[in-house]
């Protein structure tokens, strides 16, 4: 053996942990280390150059937004310490004084501005671009205070500012520029409460607390993120002590990892299970009474209650339950097959159809279990979905020709009608297989309206239609189930990024 | 034949012989159920003689050779009756025990040179073994009595040879290796398994003068396993002779030889040709023929005369070569050359048998194929009945090939496997669209009666036939296209005496009835003085010398083809005292540097189209 | 020996070239990797301009000859996931499945060899049945199911072994049997059938014909001439491991080069991908080449250049 | 033939390969009228139930899925699915192989060197990869998949059924087929190709039991056989994430594999000890 366990402190403690476990003595867990298992590694450490959730989450522990969520999900600051907005077209932010990036730069108004023009030049070709790309300028006012310039008045400025993480995350100027942004897509530099040791690609990604992080320095000591594909293989890990945080655990698994020493923390989701029909081709999906049925024909709730062990929450429409404007009084369709049947034979379908049922697999907890649970409902109505399981490299060719067919699964995310329903029920929207030219006008409306009481008002109305018009099956907000070591205090967040600022044994 | 007359030594002697077997049964498992090969078989060797045990092939010679020294796979085999090695019972005795036995008290001489030496180590290494194994010799002393042994085999040059591996040494060079192995730890038996079988004749004369030389040395008895005659004649105090499993006769070399009693026996001697028996004889004579059951033997017939010299001749070869290219190194460049044909020149007429012989490397079989361009010759010209094969194009080769035709040495290799002898036949007719499917079962029928088969055979498949009814086979097909010429590369040398003589008569009959032209590719003399009109002798792929039968044999011009001639065994136990020299001469190497250019030849003539290489 | 070596690495930069041609064009066949890169409310403006500014817009002979003229120069791009050079990336990962490979060979020959002498030299006995079963055994499992099992048996059920990950032996266990488990059965079926045969070689004949002790005939005679076909052999399991890593490092989360390669292949990550291929091809390659020079070593007929 | 079975049947392992093989083959063929539960019948209510589960529908012999569908249904309609790709895959790689080596065997000047450089490259490819990156190119249809397999699997059928060409070339019949003018396609067909036939035979059927597994892997790596057909690679694929407490769902397509592809390894193993012992000399 000429392999060495050098170097890091953690490749030791896995190795004692590993001893002992030899020696049969269970979990032996270092209390300073959070191992958190997920399934991918991540793919850079510059937080803009990104489109990928894990990656998120570790960047997460290292940099700041200047917005975050607080512990109801709501909007809180961060590295902004307030917010208004002077005139329709412009957000000012008023800034945390006193911050300096882990290598000592100090944090302000330029540092701001600076990482703002960074993402937003096209040269730099920052995935998320698309995001933040309704900025069309940051201004410094003074040290601590920036203009955000729109074109258009941007209600979900603050959403986009948050939610949007990705390339709002605030890097440190001068470091970004160094050797040309590769000193900070290998090391990165944030102000947050972990500060980056070392990155072994596929293997770990090891973090330690920040003693001057301006929340105060986080309860860990130490924070080591893995990508373990097999979901199996990362229950193993938890279970046999390799592990202090594992996502995406399979329903069936809760009461075996819930108790004992490992235990399960579950939250309904931000994104959104749902069918998305095609109407732009002609099939028997442009007949709205055809896509009624098939909100009649299949059972949500059993789907739910079996698959998802009824974790989740049941949606009326494709909106989060927690989004803006949503209305806890909407109702989804009842699962009622009669009445799928009749509205089939009154489309002129009593024998029912064929059509394509596209998705990708394994993209989303369940999908597929789900996707063919669906497909068996649809043809106990007479519809005989065939499914197609697109690779995932296929299925955004697919997307980007518009060529998505029949019924599709594609899954979404968005706290905001803006960010839902604008992209995917707009006429002619990349994401939009689905044309009425009133409900275009409630959306692109709604898009700049700044007023919170007005926009509701403008999404109810929106909300008609589309319940009426049902271009899609909305489903389920799937649950996010974390197993984790029991001894561990953390909560999970429901927008699905992961973070250890309050975490403590 | 009782058992009795094959155990009583020679009259008069009273010691103990070395090796006594007493009715030795040796089955093999096959499917499931055992099938004795050797049946019943007892024989005495007594000190410092030497006992052949001579058989065609299958009549379980070898196997007994195996059974005495245990060799035969365990599990497959069984053993049963009595082996006394110098009064040790060898079934009895432990594997341990047996091992020291091998080696010790009794060493072997296997059939196939090229094959029964371990090519992953030396020589010099495989010596040492045998000579420590036993554990009473070390590694310094041995190093030294492997290099006597190897003097002692005339190998020559041992010092520097003694760290080669056995593929640097030719088949003779590693049957001597062999021998001076199976001394090294003084066997008072030696079995010499068909030891010089697979090598060439002046080769083997070579080895049996130095088996001879050293029994005479060391005293060993000799158990000599072979399948011919003339060997046998040359080397054995006594006979054994095996036939299907069973001894059927035995005696002193003298006795079988000239008062042979059994029918069989007396059929193996008859197919026997001797060289010398056609003297005064211009055309060829067709062998006698035994039948096995009754013992009652046809006379032979001279073959009519079928040469026609006045017009002109079907094959016309001049000044054939044809080098092969070693190619080595950095994009293939040539290194040099063997080669293998070499300034060739000859004719055939119709009707008549030319002979090429030599031995093996010679490029006598080079020439038959490039005549056919099998092979590509160099240069030179090939005339088949007046067409130039060479400047043939490959839809015109096609056509032309229909009047010359091969028929190759290794009957079980000439005929698909997969395909029934009627198609086999069959397939250059309807290639050729020589008409159709019904006209060719009509032809197919006719060749098979004229070779002396059945029609009824057509269906079957090549192995369901015996050696000889192959190459039966393989003369119908090759009689299918009507060729005027047939080139007969070793075409009898593989099959065992009694078929090769009946296969020769068929070629001879043939002759007399379709006036064929044979080139006879042959490296077997007593067969060759049989068949042939006339005889080219090969050597380093050049013709040393050429003429009519009688000539070459009785008045060998050419110092390479008196030494072929003196080198080849007769069945003639009067004539085995005669000894040749056992020193070793390895043959010349015809590979030769890129760019070398032989000189060029002269020929002389000695009689009437008797013509020899000046040199 | 020299002029063999040069012509062998000719060829071998020929094959090399021509797993450059494959991998090139077979992974562009499907497209590239814009859309995908990016996220999905991305609109196709967006898309085409980053196409654009990666160069995928051109003819794929231009790009065929670009990546060639910049890979002889050992440029291989940049990853498109990670932002740095691929062939670093490559690289970075090669030591880790080399150690996998390493120990999983090394598992197999420890295995293989006594198992396969044992049978060849009590041929037909009880040992060689069961090592004929054993192989076949091997040979019949999918190398991700054994995983699963094994992963359930000792991490799940006896804590055992650390289910995934790389940096203790114990780690390193479980991976290289499944990973071992198929050339373990194919190497010991293959030296147990030629030391049969060997044994029953005319040579193996005459050192038994010597008095040679049965010992040293297995193990000095026949030995040597068996290993020279499973040397071929083992160098062909060579490319299998390498290629079963794939499965193995994916289900073992074990970081090395197959994993990259899956998840490259996924996100049509073309200059990882390509990469990846190109130095696995180099080095089985090399591996055929060292495997035919080690010929001479073992069979002096093969010894080039005397 | 009759003897060719005497001899076959003389081994006891190889005739429980047999009918191992023979079962497979029945299930495939008559599995859809066997069955006792439409295979892609869903309940989920009554999903994840372990075996011997007497159900509201009768009784689940192996079990149910995630789904709440038969697994025994499953695993029967599998049995086709599986061998249809390992057959089929084995008669395009055969097909492919052994042309390449018929010609390259023959003729290995120009096309025979030209061909040997295509099999080194396919052997320099790992080919899990190359399986993948076609699989993710083309789209994991039964057919693609067939096909993946199928052009990624011919080398070893080239290289033994040139080695045995470039023996058989020189061999006399071959040469006598010269001398008698047979025509090239005629010698490459006639003459060669029979002679090459049961080293073919021997390893198509080692192949196919690779095939079953080479399937099962595409699947487990969701490259595999789309839904709706089930086999036995996508069923382990789908259970493998519940084997923590319905171990049936992954275990039972793990073990109808395992048991498949070693009495296919059985009867592949048997068939070579009397077609053709010298092919173990080739095996990869």
């Amino acid at each position: 053996m000429t392999f060495s366990f050098k170097r890091s402190l953690m490749a030791a403690a896995v190795g004692v942990s590993a001893v002992t476990l030899i020696a049969g003595s269970g979990l032996a867990q270092d209390n300073s280390t959070v191992v958190v298992a997920q399934a991918v590694d991540a793919y850079t450490m510059d937080p803009a150059k990104h489109s990928n959730f894990p990656t998120a989450n570790i960047l997460f522990q290292i940099y700041d937004g200047l917005i975050a969520e607080g512990e109801n999900g709501e909007l809180v600051p961060a590295l902004a310490e307030s917010w208004s907005n002077p005139d329709e077209l412009t957000w000012r932010f008023k800034l945390r004084e006193g911050v300096t990036f882990h290598n000592g730069e100090p944090f302000n108004a330029e540092a701001v501005k600076l990482s703002f023009e960074r993402a937003l030049d096209p040269e730099f070709k920052a995935p998320y671009f698309s995001r933040i790309s309704h900025i069309k300028a940051v201004e410094v006012v003074d040290e601590y205070t920036v203009d955000f310039k729109t074109e258009e008045p941007f209600p979900t400025m603050l959403l986009s500012l948050y939610e949007a993480s990705f390339p709002a995350l605030i890097v440190p100027p001068a470091y970004a520029k160094e050797n040309d942004g590769a000193s900070i897509a290998a090391h990165p530099v944030g102000t947050g409460p972990y500060k980056f040791v070392e990155w072994l690609k596929d293997e770990r990604v090891v973090l330690e607390a920040n003693p001057d992080y301006w929340g105060g320095k986080p309860a860990i000591d130490k924070v080591v993120f893995r990508p373990i594909a097999e979901t199996r293989t990362r229950i193993a890990e938890l279970t046999s002590g390799g592990a202090d945080i594992i996502v995406d655990v399979p329903p069936e698994d809760i009461a075996a990892l819930d108790g004992g020493d490992t235990k399960v923390s579950t939250i309904a989701s931000d994104s959104l299970y749902f069918l998305a029909f095609d109407t732009t081709r002609d099939t028997p999906l442009k007949d709205k009474r055809v896509r009624q049925a098939i909100n009649y024909a299949v059972d949500v709730d059993a789907i739910q209650a079996a698959l998802l062990n009824g974790m989740g929450t049941r949606i009326a429409l494709t909106l989060p339950t927690n989004a803006f404007a949503y209305d806890q009084a909407w109702k989804p369709y009842p699962y009622d097959p009669e009445k799928a049947k009749q509205l089939l034979a009154e489309a002129g379908y009593p024998e029912g159809f064929e059509i394509p049922f596209m998705s990708r697999k394994g993209r989303y907890m369940k999908d597929s279990e789900i996707i063919e649970a669906t497909a068996g409902f649809l043809a106990r109505v007479g519809i005989k979905a065939n499914i197609q399981y697109l690779e995932p490299g296929v299925w955004a060719q697919v997307s980007e020709r518009k060529g998505r067919e029949g019924i599709t699964f594609p899954g979404w995310a968005g706290r905001d009608p803006q960010l839902v329903w604008a992209p995917l029920l707009i006429t002619g929207q990349y994401q939009s297989y689905f044309s009425n030219p009133e409900l275009d006008e409630l959306l692109k409306a709604g898009a700049s309206i700044i007023d919170p009481e007005e926009r509701k008002a403008n999404y109810a109305k929106a909300a008609e239609i589309i319940k009426e018009e049902a271009p899609h099956l909305p489903m389920i907000q799937p649950p996010l189930i974390y197993a984790i070591d029991a001894k561990l205090n953390w909560t999970p967040r429901s927008d699905g990024i992961i973070d250890l600022r309050k975490a403590h044994f | 034949m009782s058992n009795q007359d094959l155990q009583t030594p020679p009259a008069g002697d009273t010691t103990q012989p070395v090796l006594s077997v007493r009715g030795l049964t040796t089955s093999f498992l096959v499917d499931g159920s055992w099938r004795p090969v050797v049946n019943n078989l007892s024989f005495d060797v007594m000190p410092g003689e030497t006992l052949a045990i001579v058989g065609e092939s299958g009549s379980g010679k070898s196997v007994t050779s195996l059974s005495i020294m245990r060799l035969l796979q365990k599990g497959s085999s069984r053993i049963e009756g009595e082996i006394r090695l110098g009064g040790r019972d060898l079934l009895a005795l432990p594997d341990g025990e047996m091992r020291h036995v091998r080696g010790r008290g009794m060493a072997m001489v296997f059939q196939e040179p090229m094959t029964s030496l371990n090519p992953i180590f030396t020589i010099g290494e495989q010596l040492v073994e045998a000579l420590t194994c036993h554990g009473e010799m070390g590694a310094e002393a041995a190093r030294k009595e492997a290099l006597r042994l190897m003097d002692k085999v005339r190998i020559p040059n041992a010092r520097a040879r003694f760290d080669e591996y056995p593929h640097q040494f030719s088949g003779g060079m590693r049957q001597r290796v062999m021998i001076a192995m199976a001394l090294a730890a003084k066997p008072d038996l030696l079995i010499a398994d068909e030891p010089t079988t697979a090598l060439d004749v002046t080769i083997q004369g070579q080895i049996l003068d130095l088996i001879k030389t050293l029994q005479a040395e060391e005293g060993m008895s000799v158990l000599f396993i072979t399948h011919d005659m003339g060997v046998v004649a040359e080397i054995a105090d006594r006979v054994v002779v095996m036939y299907r499993g069973e001894a059927v006769e035995s005696g002193p070399t003298q006795d079988i030889f000239y008062d042979g009693k059994h029918p069989y026996t007396r059929a193996l001697l008859s197919a026997v040709p001797r060289l010398g028996s056609m003297k005064e004889q211009a055309l060829p004579k067709r062998f006698p023929v035994v039948d096995i059951a009754t013992g009652k033997s046809t006379e032979p017939a001279t073959v009519a005369g079928t040469v026609v010299r006045s017009s002109r001749p079907v094959l016309e070869v001049r000044n054939l070569v044809t080098r092969f290219r070693t190619r080595g190194g950095l994009l293939r460049r040539s290194e040099g050359a063997v080669h293998a044909v070499e300034n060739v020149s000859f004719e055939l007429f119709q009707g008549e048998t030319l002979a090429l012989v030599g031995e093996s490397g010679c490029g006598k079989s080079t020439t038959g194929r490039s005549i056919t361009r099998l092979v590509e010759p160099d240069r030179g010209k090939v005339m088949v009945d007046g067409v130039d094969m060479r400047s043939l194009g490959k839809r015109a080769l096609r056509q032309t090939r229909r009047n010359i035709q091969m028929i190759f040495q290794d009957p079980f290799a000439s005929l698909n496997p997969r395909m029934t002898v009627g198609a086999a036949i069959a397939e250059p007719f309807l290639e050729h669209r020589l008409g159709t499917r019904a006209e060719a079962r009509d032809k197919v029928a006719d060749l098979l009666q004229r070779v002396g088969l059945s029609p009824d055979v057509m269906g079957r498949y090549p192995h369901e036939f015996s050696g000889g009814q192959r190459q039966r086979i393989c003369i119908a097909r090759a009689l299918t296209l009507d060729p005027k010429i047939i080139v007969a590369d070793e075409s009898v040398s593989a099959l065992d005496v009694s078929i090769k003589a009946q296969v020769c008569n068929l070629l001879m009959d043939l002759q007399e009835s379709l006036r064929l032209s044979y080139l006879f590719i042959s490296h077997d003399m007593a067969v060759v003085e049989r068949i042939s009109h006339r005889v080219a002798v090969m050597h380093l792929g050049e013709i040393v010398e050429i003429g009519p039968r009688a000539a070459v044999f009785e008045n060998p011009q050419h110092p390479y083809t008196r030494k072929l001639m003196a080198a080849v065994p007769v069945p003639d136990p009067s004539r085995r005292f005669i000894s040749r020299s056992a020193e070793a001469d390895e043959l010349k190497s015809p590979v030769h540097p890129a760019g070398y250019e032989p000189p060029e030849r002269i020929y002389r003539e000695v009689g009437d189209g008797h013509f020899v290489q000046v040199e | 020996m020299a002029d063999f070596l040069i012509s062998r690495l000719l060829y071998a930069a020929a094959v090399l070239l021509g797993v450059s041609v494959a991998v090139f064009f077979l992974i562009r066949i499907g497209g590239d990797p814009s859309a995908l890169f990016l996220p999905p409310e991305a609109p196709v403006e967006e898309i085409e301009r980053f196409r654009r500014l990666m160069g995928f817009d051109r003819p794929l002979a231009v790009q065929y000859f670009d990546f060639l003229g910049r890979a002889l120069q050992g440029d291989f791009g940049m990853s498109l996931r990670y932002d740095q050079p691929a062939m670093k990336l490559v690289l970075e990962r090669v030591p880790a499945t080399l150690q996998l490979g390493a120990m999983a060979l090394l598992m197999s020959l420890v295995i293989s060899i006594p198992l396969a002498i044992l049978a060849a030299a009590k041929h037909g006995s009880a040992i060689d049945r069961a090592s004929l079963l054993a192989s076949l055994l091997g040979q019949s499992f999918p190398a991700f199911w054994l995983a699963i099992m094994l992963i359930l048996l000792f991490s799940e059920t006896f804590r055992l072994l650390p289910p995934s990950g790389r940096g203790t032996w114990q780690q390193l266990i479980m991976p290289a049997i499944v990973l071992a488990t198929y050339s373990t059965a194919i190497i010991t079926r293959l030296l147990r059938s030629s030391m049969i045969e060997v044994l029953q070689s005319d040579y193996v004949r005459t050192a038994r014909g010597k008095g040679v002790k049965e010992s040293r005939i297995i193990l000095s005679h026949a030995l040597r001439n068996a290993a020279i076909p499973t040397l071929t052999v083992i160098g062909l399991q060579v490319g299998a491991l390498l290629g079963g890593a794939v499965i193995t490092e994916e289900v073992f989360a074990y970081p090395g080069v197959g994993r990259l390669a899956i998840q490259a292949i996924a996100n049509r990550d073309f200059t990882v991908v390509q990469a990846f291929v190109v130095l696995m091809a180099a080095l089985i390659v090399t591996i055929n080449l060292l495997v035919d020079l080690s010929y001479g070593l073992l069979d002096p007929r093969l010894r080039k250049g005397k | 033939m009759r003897d060719f079975l005497k001899r076959y049947s003389s081994s006891s392992l190889a005739m429980v390969g047999l009918a191992i093989v023979l079962v497979a083959v029945f299930a495939a063929a008559f599995g859809p009228w066997l069955v006792p539960f439409d295979p892609n019948t869903q309940d989920i209510l009554q999903r994840l139930k372990p075996p011997l589960w007497r159900g509201t529908d009768g009784m689940h012999l192996l079990g149910t899925d995630a789904l709440g569908r038969d697994i025994f249904s499953r695993i029967i309609v599998g049995a086709r699915v599986s061998i249809l790709v390992g057959v089929s895959a084995v008669v395009i790689s055969s097909i492919v192989g052994v042309t390449f080596g018929l010609i390259a065997g023959y003729e290995d000047k120009y096309a025979g060197r030209v061909l040997m450089m295509l099999t080194d490259i396919q052997l320099a490819i790992p080919f899990m990869v190359l399986a993948l990156a076609v699989a993710a190119v083309v789209g994991p249809s039964l057919w693609n998949i067939i096909a993946i397999l199928g052009l990624t699997n011919w080398v070893q059928y080239a290289r033994v059924v040139r080695a045995e060409c470039l023996v058989l070339r020189e061999r006399e019949f071959v040469q006598a087929a010269h001398m008698m003018g047979i025509s090239t396609p005629h010698i490459l067909t006639r003459h060669l190709l029979p002679n090459v036939m049961s080293s073919v035979i021997v390893i198509s059927s080692l192949l196919v039991a690779k095939m079953i597994i080479f399937e099962s892997s595409l699947s487990f790596l969701g490259l595999g056989v789309p839904p709706a057909t089930p086999t036995w690679g996508t069923m382990i694929a789908e259970g493998r994430n519940y084997i923590g407490n319905a171990w049936w769902v992954a275990t039972i397509p793990g073990v109808a594999i395992f048991v498949t592809v070693m009495g296919t390894n059985l009867v592949g193993d048997r068939l070579r000890d009397l077609l053709d012992p010298r092919l173990r000399q080739v095996e990869s």
